[in-house]
Formats: structure tokens, C-alpha cells, sequence
């Protein structure tokens, strides 16, 4: 396994979001969570990422106990958050942007993958030298993939991708995935899509009021009656 | 980030060149007019007291134009400096006879230094925002005050309320045929023109600076990008400690007084320089700090002492009024977090 | 009541009047730091209207917040072209214009100050107080009160959901001016004396810290803030000159461990949740 | 009654250009009284540009906008919603420090004008009628929750509904709501229809943008589609599903 | 066990007057622990409560308060500065306590306040007697300017109000005083201005920090003559602060320390007294120090005078009968011999010309106390 999550824990001040969560993402694996609004699937991957301090549990990356590095050393060690509401940087450059993404990165290549970048997202090749204010809603969950991919992540967490992007770009975002997927990244997806979601994962997991109530492939997962409850919802 | 719209626009470089001859040219020229040289030494002065107002404000636009965060303790960091100089000197502190006025101050930095570290330390090392509303960014400016307080009071129980002076014996003015020129104030005026440089580069340029930039906007961001915040802010809290123990020292030279509230009248005249010239723009403040400084000799010369100062603050006022980003801010910055 | 007391609680329902007044803009989100100008022109309001005209407190003290109210309105059209560090600059701005003005001015005593002959007692400040703390509860519980938060945190939005941002906004200088100026004109009945030198950049500092500390979100904030400035120091006087050390500290920790003040709407949902809870047990 | 098919906002060849860059140009359509229309478009294709010109968050370059045969393209903002607008946001734009109730209180401002109004102490009245009106749409959508908690700390989902509720909440003749149902699941999605439809049989016409088709299907009778700010389409969404621009641009070759 | 008599102390132990008014404190415990070691006052120990008003003039007000109504304090020696005094003043009256200043030197502070007393001269009388002098020694003085900070009440004052009719008295030409602000720090604008009308003597008025600025200044663009003032910043302490710039410079106080043997033996406590309490620089006493030192004094002879008991139940009277009794007393102390105070409740005290002298000060000319009417 490349991330192993063992127990995991994460509390509000009274709130307490994720209870004992436990879950694994193999090398080159695609795995999503899945869940209702308020589950607690943000605030799993913000623990993983080290913006939240869990408070309890253990996150194992690559075989090191990474639960107390910081949100930084995680990034350089290839954990990446592509986090929820995308947070892009508004008072800097498109370009500049980008250049954070590659921020923990020393390596000569940086500029010809942000080319790469370009070449695949014309909408951010014609806006580069523009305040990232003005993108538009999809244009800047481009730009926060992107952004990621810079830091040549080993596993890459995505929370609600998807979310705001034109249906031709849920279908290239998802081939994107199995795409960086079949590059050998570990993805970690958290999405509404459902359908898209598991279509895309391997395994999957099922999260409510912060606990996993159902996990297995995701093919079987699909057509399971439970999910399907688990979503309509008993509130 | 207007630095680095600075640095993309007008050559600073030139344009200050110009200014500098442009300058010299007319008071040079004022001077020479029958019974010009007191109008012209009131020039002089003005610019060389702008040179003080110039690092302090710049101190302060370092610290809000790269991290959105208005420093109150800065006006401290410049007075510490003065008043442990004096302190160490008086206890003979460094141990060398002549000199040990002049070597007591850099001890003096050092201390304004680590004060600006102990700040950073406790105070924007726990700004988590929240929400992003207009007031909760109030919280740096309600800490720094709380330094501000702590700072002060300690000096005045170790030190004494009074103004000491701070006898550097050597002559540092250098007089230019009527003119007297203050040479402290020269080298505080250039030393931040050179430290300014640099700074607008490093913004602009460097993966440092961008790195500044996005710590300004969002920490949490910046922290989930790989930036090391808690390592690289105070570096920034280092610059502006060693501006505004540079601008102490150069004051104490100058003035060879201290006292523990040195720093409060240098500190709202930066900050109305900063404003000025435009939050966030270390050009603006080096232009604003010459202007506030002009503006209060020639207010003192042609209003007296205590009109000048309402002179001084009702054009501030008016400027912030009319042209809410200064003379060259950005209309972003400032206007969100304090 | 000991006399020592009856000081600190005269100077205590003083701050709290003022807080009201800077608290008043903040709930708006706007920051106000010229404070100590709006006090002045209160405070040389009520004793010039008392020394030249021979008016009594029950006039010069109602006058005088009006006054301030007026040149509240009159500075809210410039300044509430500006945001965030410039406004507070710009109210620090004016602060300073007042004060300028007020010493340059013979008239008004200069840098000599003004006596002011008509006394005001501590019951009457405490009434004040108490009414002043009652009427802000009152309007914050008002729709007025409720567009007023809803500009401090989005101001556009706010709009698009029909507030009248403009109106509200100067109301909130007018009122917060007001108050700022009845805390003045009290200060100089009480105090007998009003010089320019005591409205400093200090002092509005200090009230705007009264409010932050307090917290902004609910009108418990000031109470609480001013309260905590006037009483700390007070308990912390055997410190001698450390407790002003002590009470920076305080500040310091204060905005580490509770930024958005000490009484939060959190707080006092989960007070009144205990209650209601017990209540029910 | 209204007549069916009378003409509530009628958006007449508006444009918007930033530094040189016409995002909406020349776009007209008209949503008729208790219409339902739906604005899609590729991201970036100035959707929500078109809103913030609707609601006057921008002034206009060209054309004109009428609601309810007044013009109001050059109103401020404030007037445009006592008109008879309502509009959602994008992205989550709730005060974070008020309630869930308050917010909603605070949608309801356009109908409590005058000072009487403005100085009532609703925060004091759990029985008020304001407060009363507020808690029982909360529920009307479907939202269990403690109309006192702050909203800040309650998730994504019920925050988006809580934005459709406030801006309902000012019982406004056009809602516009800019994609309501992202981020949330399949089953709050339909809810969510669900509930918009009631609202559109209740006589409020809509204006939705979004980005999830089946939605705009369940929801919008009409759609028009806007690519690079122009409109290249307008009608049915099962004709948009036909058509070989709308496709190429917006919906990928393989949606069905 | 017989009662103590309390007496308020309202001092300045923090803040930006700290460093002025903290040995006020010392010269205070001197007089009482000499007065209690002889015997107190009618058989009864002085007791002292001390309030710090952190140089805040409500607290001034505050302290008035609590020694009248919690303390039963028989009277309060301060406040310290003119500022407190103003505000502290009204509420002594009201609530019927002497106060006796030791330090607030703006003229007509004491207005009608029957309550209130200072053990100051005046600013004015003091820099006449310093313009006598001058003449009297022939230090040339025909063309003076005047430089005072504008916004430090007892400055402005002196500046505005009696350094041009004294000067005028004496024929002494001199223009538009030129004003500069406390907090200023660069003074270079004003002497500019006034160095350009070419003074024999300038006339400062300010407090030490301030007076030091502009002689650093004056020095600086070249101004060579006489640099003269009122007691403001006549501070024993402020010799070093005053550097050699100070050379010469005249100014005049209200106590000389080596005046004699009382005098002396003062000053040998105070800078004993001072040293063991960490106040290592305060050695020479200022005057408003030795004033304090003398309040003690006189208000045990008055509280003789008036019989007092220091009984709680008779206090108000006994307070009145404290103030009845100050009026029209002789007091001999540090500060003078038969020390009078005049119809507004101001002393009459000596005025002494100092000058500095191979940086230290030296006394250059004394005047004796004005008598009373
Ligand atoms: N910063 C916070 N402070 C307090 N409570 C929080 C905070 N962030 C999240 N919560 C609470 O934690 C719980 C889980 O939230 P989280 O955002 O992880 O859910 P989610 O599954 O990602 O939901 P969504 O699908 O809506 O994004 C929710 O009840 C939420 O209200
Ligand atoms: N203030 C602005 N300044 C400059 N360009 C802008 C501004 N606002 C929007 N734009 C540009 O206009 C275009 C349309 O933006 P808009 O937000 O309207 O898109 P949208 O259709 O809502 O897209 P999405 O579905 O992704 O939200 C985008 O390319 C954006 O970059
Ligand atoms: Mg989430
Ligand atoms: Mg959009």
C-alpha cells in the first residue's frame, strides 16, 4: 500500500467529522470516497494533506509514519491536495500560479511541463499572464489540477474535481485521471459524481457521519443497494 | 502585487535618478536666489527627515504589502534599537572607551530584530482566517498593539520614561555652501533606495517572493503548495526588524537623542508616508516618506509647528480620499486583511 | 460604594459608552480609529456650548452627541469611499485633523485645555451607560442590526439581497459618532477639564482594542472589552509598572487563542444551549 | 392571473467586455412569466458574466434588460432586487456569522422597507413573523437543521440550499440561481428539483445556470446556450442534445 | 493605641511621566519615617497611602476619591503634574480634601478651588527673576527669539503668555515665538526660521527631552549665544541629556541643593535613599522633588496648627480645620525660610539662577522669596 490510514480521527472544537476512519490506496491505484454532503470527506483528505491536525490515528505514506510532518513535507514526499473549492492564488499570474505548483520542485523541467500544462488547457494558455481573479469557474478548477500535477505528486487527492466543470470537461477531467492513473499516480478521489466516480475507481469506500460504512470494488459497489440508501438518505 | 507591477512599469531606476538630479538642480538653484538659502535649507531638511520616514515606511509596507498584515510593533522595533544602544552604552557596554556609543548600536538591531521575531512568533504564526471578513483581520493589528504595550512598558521600567541623550561624538553633517546636509539621514535615504531595489526584485522575481505572495493571500493555501510558511514569514519579519533597527540607529546618529516614545511620532508619519505613497508599493513609500517629510518642514516654515501638522494629516486625508491606492498602490492590496 | 471604585466605575461606564460608539461601525465592519476625534469634538462640544452659553448638562450633554453625530454623517460620505487599512487610516487621519485643530485654536483653549464648571455625578453616568448598553442590544437585535452584519461580512451580497449599504453605513457613523461624542461630553462634565492632549492616537487605539478584544459579533462585545481594559489593569495595580507588561501579554494571548474576540456567537449559543438544556433537566 | 407567456425579463442584445475581451456579447433571450429557463454554456463561456449583468454586480456595455416592463438595465443593484429579482451565487456567498434563519432573514430584507421595518427587533421574536416565514421555508426545502446554527460550520450541501432559500425568501418574480446543485449527490440533486419545481408551479420564474444536464432537464422547460458569449442555441434541451454546436462545445461527442 | 493620621500620596510611578515623578515617592518616606522617629504629628504616626496614577488624569480624579471616602485621609499630597492637578482639583473641592501639588507649575491652576495648594513658584516670576539677572551679570541680551512645544500646557503657557511682556519689560527685542510639538523630533524647520533673524539669546520653553532637541539643533547649524529658560526644564538630571551643547546655558529652579546645611543633608538622604531603591542617577533632587519633601513638613504644621486627631468620625471637620489652618502659615523648609502662600494658594519660593558650568550645574545668581501681601 502506498497510503495506509489507520484510525483516523479529526475533531471541530465539539464536532467531531471523522471517527476512526481506516482505508488504503495501493501504487497506481485509483480509489474514490464517497458520501453525503457533511460525511466527512473533506475533512479525511485534509487530515491525509496535513492542513488539519488529526486527533487521533495514523496516516502511513510510502511505508513512513507521515502523521506528524507538516502539510509542506508531505507535498515534497508526492502527497498532494487538490483541495475543495479549488483555492487558487487570485492576486497572482496564471502563470504564477502554476510556478507555485511546482514550488518544492528544484528540477530543470518545470518550465517544459508547464508548457505540457498549456498544451492541454488552451483556456489557461490564453489567460497566462492574467490575475487568476478572473478566471471563470471551470477555468479555475483547471488550474488547481494543474497546479498539483506541478508538484509531481506519487498521490494525488482530489476533492470534488468535478465540481462546476462543463459535462465535456467531467468527461476529459476523468479521462485525465485514468490517464495520470495509467502514468503510475495514486489517486485518491473524493466526488458527487457517482457514476463517473466509480466508473473511474477501482476500489471505493463509503463514508457517513464521519465513519466508512461500506467499502469494496467499485464495479460491485455500483450497483449496491446499501449505497443507493446511504444516499437517498435516512435523514 | 504592485511591486511588481512597479518593477514591470517606469524603470524605478531612472525615474529615481531623475528625481535625485532633479532635486539637487532646484535646491541648488533655490539657493542661489537673494535670500533663498533659508527656504532652500528647509528643503533639504524636509528630504533628509523624509529619509528617516522612508525606512520605517517602508518597514511597514514590507510587512502589509507582502503578508496583508499592518504592523503596529514596528514604530517599537525602531525605538528599541535606540534604547538599548543607550542602555548597553551607559553600563559601558561594549567594552571599548571612545567608540562604545557607536558599537552599542548594532547589539541595538539585533534586539529590534529578535523583537520582530518574537511578534512573528505569536502573532501571525496564529492568524488562521476564517472567513475572510472585513474585521476579523483586525486581529495582527489588536496583537501588535498588545506588543506594542508590552515593548514600551518594559523599556520604561528598565530604561526610565526620560529622553537620554546619546552622545556620538563626531561631526556627521556636511555643509554645502549655506546648506547643512545631515549625513545619517543621506545614508538611511540611500540604504532603503538600495534595499528597496532589491526587495522589488525578490517580490517580482524570485520563487521566494512568489512564494511571499501567496502566503499574503491564503497561509493555508500556500502551506498545502509546499511552502513552508512558518519558515519563510519570518524572514520577512527579519527584514522589516533590521529596516526599522537600521532607521533607529541612523536616527540616534543623527539626533543623538532617545527615548522610549521615539518611535511613535516617526511611526504615524511612516504610516502616512506609506499611505501616501500606496500600501503595498515600496516605491510609494520612499516617495511617500520624501513627501510627508517636505511637507512638514515647508508646513512648519509657512504655517508654524502646530498647523503643520494639520496640514500634514488633512492632505493625507484628502489623498486617501480621492485616490483611495496612493500615489502608486494597487487598489488590491489593503483593503482586506489589516 | 468606596470612593475608589466609584472612580474606576465612572471612567468604566465612560469607555463603555465610547466602545458602543466605535462598536457600532464595526458591527458594519467598518473600523473606525479616529475615535478619540469624534470624543473631542463631544467633549470641547459640551464645554464650550456650557461655558459660552450658560447651558446646563441636561443640554450641553444631548447637544453636544448630536453635534457629533452630525460631523459623523458629514465624515462617513469621504471616508466610506475607502476599505479596510485605508479606512481606518483615513478615521486615524481625521482624528488628528481634530485634534490639530482644537490645539491651534485659542478659542478653545489650546494646548491649555478647557475647565468645565457644571459637574456630572456617577449615577447619571451609570443611567447613561446603562441605557446606551440597553439601546445597542435593541439595535442589534433589529433588521437595521442584522443588514449591519450582514455588510460586515459581504458587503455586495448584502446588496444584492436589498440592503441599503449607503444608508446603513452613514447611520452607523451617525450613531456610532453620537455615541462616541456623549461619551465625550460626559468625560468633560465628570472631569471637570478637557484637553486636547488626551485625545490622542492612544486612546483610539484603545477603544478600538475595547472592541475587538471584546468581539464584534455581538453586542456583549464592548461590555465585556471595555470592562475587561478598565478592570484588569486595576486588579493587576500591585504589578506596579509590569502590569501594563501582564496586560499586553494578556492582549497577545488574548487574539492567539480567541481571535474573534471573547464573546463569540459560538460562546453564547452554547452558554444559552447549557441553559436551555438545565432548564429542561 | 399572469398571462402564460408574457415576457417577465427580457435580456436584449447585452454585452460585456474586460480589457478588450468581449466575454458576453450581443446575448438575448427572454424568460417569460413562470418560465423556466435554463443558461448553459462550456465553463468560461460568460454564464455567470450574463447573472452579474442581470443583478447589476457589473454595469452594462450594451443592450438592455426589463423586468416586468421596467427597464432596469442602469438601476443600482438594490433597486433591480426590489424590482422583483433574487439571485444565488456560484460559489457559496452565505455571511458566515450569521444563522441559518438570519440569512434567510436576511433575504427577506427587500420586502421589509421603510424605517419602521428596519427598527423592529426580529432577533428578539422567535414568534415574529418574520422569523416565523424564514423557518418555515427552511423546512419547505427539506433543511433539518437548527435554524440558529451558525452557518460557517455546516457543510457544503446545506449551505448551497440554504443560498437557494435566502434568496427565495425576498418571494421574488425571478429567481437566478448559478449552478445550485454542485457539490451535491445524486439524491440531494433530484430533492433539489424537486423542490425548484414546486417553486416554478408557486408562479416564480427561474433562470438557471448548471452544469449537470440531468438537472436542467428535471428543472428548465428551455434552454439557451452560450459559448465564447455568444448564444449559439436556444429551445429545447432535447434539441440542445441534437445539436452539433451545442455538442462539439459543451457536451462532449459521447453524451448521450 | 493611638490612631495613625493618613495622608494620600497621588504619584506618578508609571507611564511617560515616570521618570520625573518617581522619586517624589522617596522624598515622601524621608520626611515621614524623620517626622514618625520624632514623635509624629500630635503624638499620632503619619501613615501614607499611595495611589499611581500612570500619569493618567483620571486617575488623578480616581485617587482624590478613594482617599477621601475609603482612606479617611486627612489630606493628599500631589497630584503631580498640571494635567492631573485639573482635573483632580475640582473633585478635592467637592469633596472637601486638600490637595498640595508638588509640582503643577501652570499658573492660575488653583483658580477658586479653596481645597487647592501647590508648593510651586510660578514660571513667569521665575524667568523675571532670570532676566534680572542677566542684566545684572551683563550677559549680552538685547535681540532674543522664543522656541517652546506647543502642545505641553505649561510650555505654551510661559512662552506665550510671559516670556514677551518680560521681555518686553526689559527692552529686549524679539519676533514671533516659534512653536514645535512634543512629540517632534527633528526640530531643524523651526531653528532654521528663527536663526535667520540672528538672536543674541534664545528663550526655550520646554521640558527637558524638547529643550535638548533644539540645543543639539541650534548647535548644529551654527547658533553660538545663550540659551536661557524657565524651571520647566531646569532638571538636575537633565545635565548629561544636555550634553556639551549645554555649555552655558541658563536657567532657573525653585531649590538649590547646596543652599545649606539642611539643604545638604537632604540631598545626602535623597541620593542614599534613591541608590537603594534603584534609582541609581536621581542624586542632585529636583526642585519639584524637594517641594515634596517639604509638603510633609508643612502639612504637619498645619495639621498641629488645626489640632487634628485623625478620629474617622471627625474627619470632615478636621479636614476643613486642616485648610483653615494653612492659610496665612510661615513654613520654613529645604525650599525656602518663611515660605508664605499667596491669595490664590500658590507659594512664594526663592528663585535660584543656575547655569551650566563644566557640565554640572553651577549656581549663578538667587533671589529671595517674594513676600506675601
Ligand atoms: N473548520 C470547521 N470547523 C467546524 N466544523 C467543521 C469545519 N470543517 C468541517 N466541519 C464539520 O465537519 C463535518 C464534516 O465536514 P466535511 O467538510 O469534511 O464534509 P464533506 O463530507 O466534505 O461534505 P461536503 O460533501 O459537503 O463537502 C461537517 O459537519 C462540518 O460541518
Ligand atoms: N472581472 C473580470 N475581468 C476579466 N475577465 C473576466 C472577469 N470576469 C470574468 N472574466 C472572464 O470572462 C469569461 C467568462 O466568465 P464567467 O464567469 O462568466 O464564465 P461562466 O460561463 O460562468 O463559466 P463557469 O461555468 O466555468 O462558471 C471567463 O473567461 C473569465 O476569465
Ligand atoms: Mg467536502
Ligand atoms: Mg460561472
Amino acid at each position: 500500500m502506498l497510503l495506509e490510514i489507520e484510525g483516523l480521527e479529526v475533531r471541530y472544537g465539539r464536532t467531531h467529522a471523522v471517527r476512526g476512519v481506516s482505508l488504503g490506496v495501493a501504487t497506481a491505484e485509483v480509489v474514490t470516497v464517497l458520501g453525503a454532503n457533511g460525511a466527512g470527506k473533506s475533512s479525511l483528505l485534509k487530515a491525509i494533506a496535513g492542513a488539519v491536525t488529526p486527533a487521533g490515528g495514523r496516516i502511513i505514506f510510502d511505508g513512513a509514519d507521515v502523521t506528524a510532518l507538516s502539510a509542506p513535507e508531505r507535498v515534497k514526499r508526492g502527497l498532494v491536495l487538490v483541495p475543495e473549492g479549488r483555492q487558487i492564488l487570485v492576486s497572482l499570474t496564471v502563470h504564477e500560479n502554476l510556478l507555485m505548483g511546482a514550488y518544492g520542485r528544484r528540477d530543470g523541467d518545470v518550465a517544459r511541463d508547464i508548457e505540457g500544462i498549456y498544451a492541454r488547457f488552451s483556456n489557461l494558455a490564453a489567460r497566462r499572464d492574467m490575475l487568476a481573479s478572473v478566471l471563470s469557474g471551470g477555468e479555475q478548477q483547471m488550474l488547481a489540477i494543474s497546479r498539483a500535477l506541478l508538484a509531481r505528486p506519487r498521490l494525488m487527492m482530489l476533492d470534488e474535481p468535478s465540481l462546476g466543470l462543463s459535462p465535456l470537461l467531467v468527461g476529459r477531467l476523468f479521462e485525465l485521471v485514468r490517464e495520470l492513473n495509467r502514468d503510475g499516480l495514486a489517486i485518491l478521489l473524493v466526488e458527487q459524481n457517482t457514476r463517473m466516480a466509480l466508473r473511474t475507481a477501482s476500489r471505493g469506500y463509503v463514508m457517513e457521519l464521519g465513519r466508512i460504512v461500506l467499502d469494496g470494488p467499485a464495479d460491485r459497489l455500483a450497483d449496491n443497494e446499501a449505497l443507493a440508501a446511504a444516499y437517498l438518505g435516512s435523514h | 502585487m504592485s511591486a511588481a507591477a512597479g518593477v514591470r512599469g517606469a524603470h524605478p531606476l531612472v525615474v529615481s535618478a531623475g528625481v535625485a538630479v532633479g532635486c539637487v538642480a532646484a535646491i541648488a538653484g533655490l539657493a542661489a536666489l537673494p535670500g533663498g538659502a533659508t527656504l532652500a535649507q528647509q528643503v533639504v531638511s524636509g528630504l533628509m527627515l523624509g529619509g528617516i520616514y522612508v525606512a520605517v515606511a517602508v518597514a511597514f509596507t514590507l510587512t502589509i504589502g507582502v503578508l496583508n498584515f499592518l504592523n503596529f510593533t514596528i514604530p517599537t522595533m525602531f525605538m528599541l534599537t535606540g534604547m538599548v544602544a543607550w542602555g548597553l552604552a551607559r553600563h559601558g557596554l561594549p567594552f571599548t572607551e571612545a567608540w562604545h556609543w557607536a558599537l552599542a548600536l548594532p547589539p541595538g538591531i539585533v534586539v529590534a530584530i529578535l523583537a520582530s521575531l518574537v511578534v512573528e512568533r505569536f502573532t501571525f504564526r496564529y492568524l488562521k482566517t476564517r472567513h475572510g471578513d472585513a474585521t476579523e483581520h483586525a486581529i495582527p493589528l489588536v496583537s501588535s498593539l498588545g506588543f506594542l504595550l508590552i515593548f514600551e512598558h518594559l523599556v520604561l521600567i528598565v530604561l526610565g520614561s526620560d529622553a537620554q541623550s546619546f552622545p556620538v561624538r563626531f561631526r556627521l553633517d556636511w555643509q554645502v555652501g549655506p546648506l547643512v546636509v545631515g549625513l545619517p539621514q543621506l545614508a538611511s535615504l540611500l540604504l532603503s533606495l538600495a534595499i528597496v531595489f532589491w526587495l522589488s526584485w525578490l517580490l517580482a522575481r524570485t520563487r521566494t517572493g512568489r512564494a511571499l505572495r501567496s502566503i499574503a493571500e491564503s497561509p493555508d493555501t500556500a502551506t498545502l503548495l509546499g511552502v513552508e510558511v512558518t519558515r519563510i514569514v519570518p524572514v520577512v519579519f527579519l527584514l522589516s526588524g533590521l529596516l526599522c533597527g537600521v532607521a533607529g540607529a541612523l536616527f540616534v546618529v543623527n539626533y543623538s537623542d532617545v527615548s522610549p516614545f521615539m518611535g511613535d511620532h516617526v511611526g504615524t508619519k511612516a504610516i502616512a508616508a506609506m499611505v501616501l505613497g500606496g500600501l503595498g508599493s515600496i516605491w510609494g513609500a520612499i516617495a511617500g516618506g520624501l513627501l510627508v517629510g517636505l511637507l512638514e518642514t515647508l508646513g512648519i516654515h509657512f504655517f508654524g509647528g502646530d498647523a503643520a501638522q494639520v496640514v500634514v494629516w488633512t492632505v493625507l486625508l484628502l489623498a486617501i480620499v480621492l485616490r483611495p491606492q496612493g500615489l502608486f498602490g494597487g487598489s488590491r492590496i489593503g483593503k482586506g486583511k489589516l | 460604594m468606596s470612593g475608589y471604585w466609584s472612580g474606576i466605575l465612572a471612567i468604566l461606564a465612560i469607555n463603555i459608552i465610547f466602545a458602543y460608539g466605535i462598536f457600532v461601525t464595526a458591527t458594519a465592519g467598518q473600523l473606525n480609529l479616529g475615535g478619540a476625534g469624534f470624543m473631542a469634538i463631544g467633549a470641547y462640544g459640551a464645554a464650550m456650548l456650557g461655558e459660552q452659553l450658560g447651558w446646563t448638562p441636561a443640554l450641553t450633554v444631548p447637544a453636544a452627541t448630536l453635534l457629533t453625530a452630525l460631523v459623523g454623517i458629514g465624515i462617513a460620505f469621504p471616508v466610506l469611499r475607502t476599505r479596510g487599512v485605508y479606512m481606518v487610516l483615513a478615521t486615524f487621519a481625521f482624528a488628528q485633523v481634530v485634534t490639530g485643530i482644537i490645539l491651534t485654536q485659542p478659542a478653545l483653549g489650546g494646548a491649555m485645555g478647557l475647565v468645565v464648571t457644571e459637574y456630572v455625578d456617577l449615577p447619571v453616568l451609570l443611567g447613561v451607560a446603562a441605557a446606551v448598553t440597553i439601546g445597542v442590544f435593541w439595535l442589534t437585535a433589529t433588521r437595521l442590526g442584522l443588514a449591519m452584519r450582514a455588510l460586515h461580512d459581504d458587503e455586495l451580497v448584502a446588496v444584492l439581497m436589498g440592503v441599503p449599504a449607503r444608508a446603513v453605513q452613514v447611520a452607523g457613523f451617525a450613531i456610532g459618532g453620537g455615541l462616541a461624542g456623549l461619551a465625550g461630553a460626559l468625560y468633560a462634565h465628570h472631569f471637570s477639564f478637557v484637553e486636547a492632549q488626551y485625545f490622542s492616537p492612544l486612546l483610539s487605539i484603545y477603544v478600538l482594542l475595547f472592541v475587538l478584544i471584546g468581539g464584534t459579533q455581538t453586542a456583549w462585545g464592548p461590555l465585556v472589552g471595555a470592562s475587561f481594559f478598565t478592570i484588569v489593569p486595576e486588579l493587576l495595580r500591585i504589578g506596579g509598572s509590569w502590569r501594563y507588561v501582564v496586560f499586553g501579554v494578556m492582549i497577545v494571548a488574548m487574539m492567539m487563542f480567541r481571535p474573534e474576540g471573547m464573546v463569540t456567537r459560538t460562546l453564547l449559543a452554547r452558554l444559552m444551549g447549557r441553559r436551555r438544556h438545565a432548564d429542561a433537566g | 392571473m399572469p398571462m402564460p407567456d408574457e415576457a417577465l425579463l427580457t435580456v436584449a442584445g447585452i454585452g460585456k467586455a474586460f480589457g478588450g475581451l468581449r466575454v458576453v456579447d450581443d446575448v438575448s433571450f427572454t424568460v417569460p412569466r413562470g418560465g423556466r429557463l435554463g443558461l448553459i454554456g462550456p465553463n468560461g463561456a460568460g454564464k455567470t458574466t450574463v447573472f452579474n449583468l442581470i443583478s447589476g454586480v457589473y454595469p452594462l456595455d450594451a443592450g438592455t434588460i426589463t423586468l416586468d416592463g421596467k427597464a432596469i438595465g442602469t438601476l443600482p443593484p438594490r433597486d433591480r432586487v426590489l424590482a422583483g429579482m433574487a439571485r444565488s451565487f456560484q460559489n457559496i456567498r452565505l455571511m458566515p456569522h450569521l444563522s441559518a434563519v438570519e440569512n434567510v432573514m436576511l433575504g427577506q430584507q427587500a420586502r421589509a422597507s421603510g424605517l419602521g421595518a428596519l427598527l423592529t427587533p426580529i432577533g428578539w421574536m422567535p414568534r415574529g413573523r418574520w422569523r416565523r416565514d424564514a423557518e418555515a421555508l427552511l423546512a419547505e426545502a427539506g433543511l433539518d437543521i437548527d435554524p440558529g446554527d451558525v452557518v460557517s460550520s455546516l457543510p457544503y450541501g446545506i449551505r448551497k440550499k440554504i443560498e437557494v432559500v435566502r434568496a427565495l425568501a425576498s418571494r421574488p418574480k425571478l429567481l437566478l440561481l448559478d449552478e445550485p446543485a454542485a457539490g451535491l449527490n445524486p439524491a440531494e440533486t433530484a430533492e433539489l428539483a424537486r423542490f425548484l419545481r414546486k417553486i416554478a408551479e408557486g408562479g416564480t420564474a427561474l433562470l438557471v445556470v448548471e452544469h449537470d444536464m440531468g438537472f436542467v432537464d428535471e428543472v428548465c422547460d428551455r434552454v439557451v446556450v452560450l459559448n465564447f458569449g455568444k448564444r449559439i442555441y436556444e429551445g429545447s434541451m432535447a434539441g440542445a442534445r441534437a445539436d452539433a454546436l451545442v455538442r462539439e462545445a459543451y457536451l462532449g461527442a459521447d453524451a448521450a | 493605641q493611638a490612631r495613625d493620621i493618613v495622608i494620600g500620596l497621588t504619584m506618578v510611578k508609571s507611564g511617560p511621566l515616570k521618570t520625573p515623578g518617581e522619586a517624589t515617592e522617596t522624598c515622601v518616606d524621608i520626611a515621614v519615617a524623620e517626622i514618625n522617629a520624632a514623635g509624629g504629628i500630635n503624638g499620632r504616626r503619619i501613615r501614607i497611602e499611595k495611589f499611581d496614577t500612570g500619569s493618567d488624569p483620571r486617575q488623578a480624579a480616581t485617587a482624590a476619591q478613594k482617599f477621601a471616602r475609603d482612606d479617611n485621609a486627612l489630606a493628599i499630597i500631589g497630584p503631580f503634574s498640571s494635567g492631573e492637578s485639573a482635573v483632580a482639583f475640582p473633585v478635592g473641592e467637592r469633596l472637601g480634601i486638600v490637595q498640595i501639588s508638588n509640582s503643577a507649575s501652570q499658573p492660575g491652576l488653583t483658580g477658586n478651588f479653596s481645597y487647592a495648594w501647590r508648593l510651586t513658584e510660578d514660571e513667569g516670576k521665575q524667568f523675571g527673576r532670570l532676566l534680572t539677572s542677566l542684566t545684572r551679570k551683563g550677559v549680552p541680551a538685547s535681540k532674543a527669539e522664543i522656541m517652546f512645544i506647543s502642545d505641553e500646557r505649561i510650555s505654551n503657557i510661559t512662552a506665550t503668555q510671559f516670556y514677551p511682556g518680560l521681555l518686553r519689560a526689559r527692552n529686549i527685542s524679539f519676533g514671533e515665538p516659534v512653536s514645535f510639538q512634543y512629540r517632534t523630533f527633528d526640530v531643524a524647520p523651526q531653528v532654521t526660521q528663527i536663526l535667520q533673524r540672528g538672536p543674541e539669546v534664545v528663550a526655550l520653553a520646554a521640558t527637558p527631552d524638547g529643550a535638548g532637541k533644539v540645543l543639539r539643533e541650534l548647535r548644529r547649524q551654527g547658533f553660538t549665544g545663550r540659551v536661557i529658560g524657565s524651571q520647566i526644564f531646569a532638571d538636575p538630571n537633565s545635565v548629561e541629556l544636555f550634553g556639551p551643547e549645554g555649555e552655558g546655558m541658563i536657567i532657573v529652579a525653585g531649590f538649590w541643593w547646596d543652599r545649606n546645611d539642611a539643604t545638604r543633608a537632604f540631598t545626602r538622604k535623597y541620593a542614599e535613599e534613591n541608590a537603594k531603591r534603584g534609582l541609581t542617577s536621581k542624586r542632585i533632587p529636583h526642585h519639584s522633588d524637594a517641594q515634596a519633601y517639604d509638603i510633609v513638613y508643612l502639612m504637619k504644621q498645619a495639621a498641629e496648627r488645626a489640632q487634628v486627631t485623625g478620629e474617622a468620625s471627625r474627619i470632615a471637620a478636621e479636614r476643613t480645620a486642616f485648610r483653615d489652618a494653612l492659610r496665612g502659615i510661615r513654613f520654613t523648609g529645604v525650599t525656602g525660610e518663611n515660605t508664605c502662600f499667596d491669595a490664590a494658594r500658590d507659594a512664594e519660593l526663592p528663585g535660584f539662577i543656575i547655569e551650566i558650568k563644566n557640565q554640572a550645574w553651577s549656581l549663578f545668581d538667587s533671589f529671595p522669596a517674594d513676600t506675601c501681601a
